[in-house]
């Protein structure tokens, strides 16, 4: 007790953040706005219960933090948008049939938001010193606490005011469970599935069906110089690989990269999540190893373990490696270090 | 240290150890009877419930499904076969799940039951809930297979645990049968008889 | 017995049980904490095989403190404590045999308490036979304690019931019975304990002042 | 031949990720909330355990094995393993101080702790129970001191960067620590399916 006590005190007196609040706010709207697309094309193809599920895990996400806020005597940042953010990619990440009254399933985005921002966040300190991503964590906690709600998936419909459309597999549970066969019997042939995955029209969570309005908000992220190239590039370049090298069934080399690219949280994962300044590394060789992990594991957990989706995991895995990885790189790559520091000054 | 010392020290820790040793022995000499017949009664009972109208049930041999030790016996009542039981394991989705399968003579399921798993809790472990187990009641090796779909005539899936529901009824219960079938039956059901008269 | 030292019985008991709770606030023996803690029967179980052993290292030490050669003496500890250990592991599979098979290991691990050790040394080597037994209740109660309160959470939270009877028919929060969670409701109680602690200090500061 | 690799290859990679003894048996974890507050201390504790951890598994399997299993004596393993442990600690200790005092001012310290770490008896006591055989038993060691090392490791990097941030009071120290395990072991359920053993 006493020695944790004087440590503390020398805790509190640390200057706490990374980057000024201007900054952090421009960057969260930014960063939400890219999102937009992917979110549309959610609610188009989930209905109005996708909007619901979002939006109740935005207001979730900033109630909770304005409580804690107001309950720890802090000044309220709910401004800054990173609530806003991490509800919007919380809600993103949800399947809209979890708008359901009997059974009743609303309670889920809920605590799921509680357990992102107030858990994973502002527990650790608040923006800038979570060590996991707060919007993934939330995600896991519900999936292993309601596994069943987690995953029932609707049908894509276009009837938008739908409120129980029928159910159906993801493209990947299916590859897991009946192989790619079985597959390309769902979505007729191999030009249709890849049609199907890069609108979105197929089931998944909220926003991560539509690869390409995905690819439209990531490229405006590398465009405003908001994220680099490197990690989504070694990500999916890494998983590529392996779901080409591996990913058949028998021989080496006859996967299908294009399908597992495209379909699960790959597109959303790589972009949006692990992209988080504060959760992964802050130097350009460490992301690269980072992504390269990134994608490794979730071609592991996808081809070899028991879920059908390994992006999320695979991401909070290395989210707990990013610290050693910034510390192993910095300590031997000077330059990337100036250029860093150089950076986040400016 | 004198030697009278060491000596001293020595007796010492030699008494205390050679105490303690036979307090232990003492206590071992009286719980392991009782813990080896709690195991064997709580064996039985396993089998008796799986086979409740049998009045005896004597086992017949050892057989290794994923080279694991597992056990099958004969249930009788007076003189008359009722059915087999079978130990068998399958493989899930995180663990090999220990089953325990009844099933008549005529080699269908009567009643299942999971002595061991480590299935996900929420999904994969409903496998030990009455409502999957009576999904294998009365299907025969044929029959047990299963659907995602809606079926009485196979096996339907738990929902979102198809791994776990085939581990249990294509590989443990499958199997389990399956050894029935080749060992008692085709081995000639006489032999069952005489292991145990 | 004269009145002090009865008194002295009684501090020492709570002692045990709230300034120096062995998970709460000295943060030994942690292990057991989450990993049986999945349900309350479970925990109860295993804060009285706990409770067990305490009492009687500190009762034997106690009584052979005059005859152990100091020398010797943390050989001889390990021996009564894991002499205590055997002897509460082949009760309990006697006796309870389908607990005992899911956390017959963690009982087993009872040798490796610090916190058994720590008291052996420093309390009842150097103690009366009734000053012993009553720190070794202490200290096994307050441990005893702190696993019914975080199974009691555990099992409502993550089971929606309570020694097995169903509280409500769904289950909750799923993750609290998992280890995750575990680390998670461990955690959150040492906070709230920490919090009452502050509060509570603080009170009493001001009506001191 | 090929198998039997395999399957050591698989008790290795079950013990340290999937089966990690501190994420999901939650061994161990006095030390590791103790010792994990700094990078090196993490670094030379998981060397100094791992090493002594192989050892101790291999003797205690020795002993086990052709000593107490011929004496039926094996109701006194955990006073036996305890032994061992303590005997290996007190040993190396010596001889390191002897043959390698530079080793020893670097991780003699962790020697004395480690005898309290309950990894250490945990892995022969599976071993026995599981009946692992002498190579299976030093991989499972082995697996488990590398399981261990990683989430040391994790952890001090995840606490030396919690140093500076502003945590809630009541949370500070070991609470939050236990919230971050928390997480970890979160995220480290995506292996869970990987390997059944």
């Amino acid at each position: 007790m006493e020695a944790t006590k004087k440590e503390h005190q020398l805790i509190v007196s640390v200057s706490p953040h990374v980057k000024t609040d201007e900054t952090t706010s421009r960057i969260m709207w930014s960063v939400s706005l890219a999102l937009l697309p992917a979110a549309l094309a959610g609610v188009y193809f989930f209905g109005l219960r996708a909007l619901f599920i979002t939006a109740l895990c935005i207001v979730s996400s900033a109630v909770f933090e304005q409580l804690y806020f107001r309950m720890v005597g802090k000044k309220s940042a709910v401004g800054d948008g990173s609530a806003f953010l991490t509800g919007l990619l919380l809600g993103m990440n949800m399947p809209a049939s979890l708008w359901s009254f009997s059974p009743f399933t609303v309670h889920v985005p809920v605590i799921a938001s509680f357990v992102a921002v107030v858990i994973t966040k502002q527990l650790f300190g608040g923006l800038g010193f979570n060590v996991f991503n707060p919007a993934l964590i939330g995600r896991a906690f519900a999936l292993i606490s309601w596994p069943k709600a987690m995953t029932i998936w609707s049908e894509p419909t276009a009837a938008f005011l739908a409120m129980d459309a029928k159910t159906t597999a993801t493209p990947l549970g299916i590859l897991k469970e009946e192989g790619v066969v079985k597959l390309l019997e769902v979505f007729g042939d191999k030009m249709s599935l890849y049609m199907h995955l890069l609108t979105g029209n197929r089931a998944g969570s909220i926003g991560e069906t539509s690869a390409i309005a995905i690819l439209i908000g990531g490229l405006f992220l590398l465009y405003r110089g908001y994220i680099t190239w490197h990690i989504p590039v070694s990500f999916l370049g890494t998983a590529a690989v392996i779901a080409w090298v591996f990913g058949g069934k028998g021989a080496l080399f006859t996967g299908d990269p294009i399908v597992h690219l495209i379909s699960g949280g790959m597109m959303l994962g790589a972009w949006f999540m692990a992209t988080d300044y504060v959760t992964s590394p802050s130097v350009r060789k460490g992301q690269i190893i980072f992504g390269i992990g990134c994608g490794f594991l979730t071609m592991l957990i996808r081809l070899k373990g028991g879920y059908p989706e390994g992006v999320m995991f695979a991401i909070l895995i290395m989210n707990c490696f990013a610290p050693i990885i910034d510390r192993g790189v910095k300590s031997k790559v000077f330059g990337a270090v100036k250029q860093n520091t150089a950076k986040e000054n400016k | 240290m004198t030697g009278k010392d060491i000596v001293k020290i020595t007796l010492n820790l030699v008494v205390i150890y050679v105490i303690g040793g036979l307090i232990l022995a003492l206590v071992y000499a009286t719980a392991s009877p009782v813990i080896f017949k709690n195991n064997e009664k709580a064996k039985q009972e396993a089998l008796k419930q799986l086979m409740p109208d049998a009045d005896a049930i004597n086992k017949v041999g050892d057989w290794a499904p994923h080279e694991k030790h597992a056990e099958y016996f004969v249930a009788k009542k007076g003189d008359e076969t009722l059915g087999y039981v079978v130990q068998s394991f399958g493989k899930g989705y995180s663990s090999y799940i220990d089953t325990l399968i009844a099933v008549d003579k005529d080699y269908t399921v009567r009643k299942i039951n999971i002595l061991h798993h480590a299935e996900t809790p929420g999904l994969g472990d409903e496998i030990e809930l009455d409502y999957f187990k009576d999904r294998l009641k009365g299907k025969d090796i044929d029959h047990l297979k299963v659907m995602k779909t809606e079926t009485t005539e196979y096996v339907e899936a738990i929902s979102g645990a198809t791994i776990s529901s085939r581990a249990v009824t294509e590989d443990a219960v499958k199997n389990g049968v399956n050894f029935l079938i080749k060992t008692v039956k085709e081995g000639g059901s006489g032999n069952v008889s005489e292991h145990h008269n | 017995m004269s009145q002090s030292t009865t008194i002295n019985i009684k501090d020492q008991i709570l002692n045990g049980i709230v300034k120096e709770n062995t998970i709460f606030k000295l943060a030994l023996s942690l292990c057991p904490s989450i990993a049986v803690t999945n349900n309350l029967k479970n925990g109860v179980l295993m804060g009285i095989a706990v409770l067990f052993v305490q009492v009687m290292v500190n009762i034997t030490i106690s009584l052979l403190r005059n005859v152990i050669q100091p020398k010797v003496r943390l050989p001889i500890f390990m021996l009564v404590i894991s002499g205590w250990v055997t002897v509460t592991d082949m009760t309990m599979a006697a006796t309870v045999p389908d607990v005992y098979k899911q956390m017959g290991l963690y009982i087993q691990l009872i040798v490796a308490f610090a916190s058994i050790l720590a008291r052996a040394e420093m309390f009842a080597s150097k103690n009366k036979f009734i000053p012993s037994m009553a720190d070794g209740i202490g200290m096994g109660i307050g441990f005893l304690f702190a696993l019914t309160v975080i199974s009691f959470f555990r099992e409502l939270l993550g089971k929606g019931s309570l020694w097995g009877m169903p509280i409500v028919h769904t289950k909750p929060v799923l993750m609290f019975i998992l280890p995750a969670g575990g680390f998670f409701a461990v955690g959150i109680l040492m906070a709230f304990f920490n919090w009452i602690d502050a509060r509570y200090m603080k009170k009493s500061s001001h009506a001191a002042h | 031949m090929n198998s039997e690799f395999i399957k050591l290859f698989e008790l290795i990679i079950s013990a340290s990720l999937i089966n990690n003894f501190v994420f999901t048996r939650f061994l161990g974890l006095c030390i590791f909330f103790g010792v994990s507050k700094k990078m090196e201390t993490a670094v030379g504790m998981s060397i100094t355990f791992t090493a002594v951890m192989m050892i101790s598994a291999a003797m205690s399997w020795v002993i086990f094995n052709f000593i107490m299993i011929p004496l039926d004596i094996t109701f006194l393993k955990i006073i036996v393993f305890i032994g061992v442990v303590a005997g290996l600690v007190q040993a190396s200790d010596t001889i390191m101080r002897k043959v390698a005092p530079g080793l020893y001012y670097k991780l003699g310290i962790y020697l004395a702790l480690i005898s309290t770490n309950c990894i250490i008896l945990a892995v022969p006591l599976v071993n026995a129970g599981e009946k692992y055989s002498l190579l299976q038993s030093i991989a499972f060691a082995f697996g488990s001191g590398i399981g261990f090392a990683l989430a040391m490791i994790i952890m001090a990097s995840i606490r030396e960067k919690l140093e500076l941030a502003d945590v809630p009071a009541p949370f500070r120290g070991l609470p939050m620590a236990f919230v971050v395990t928390g997480l970890i072991a979160l995220a480290f359920t995506g292996f869970s399916g990987l390997i059944t053993l």
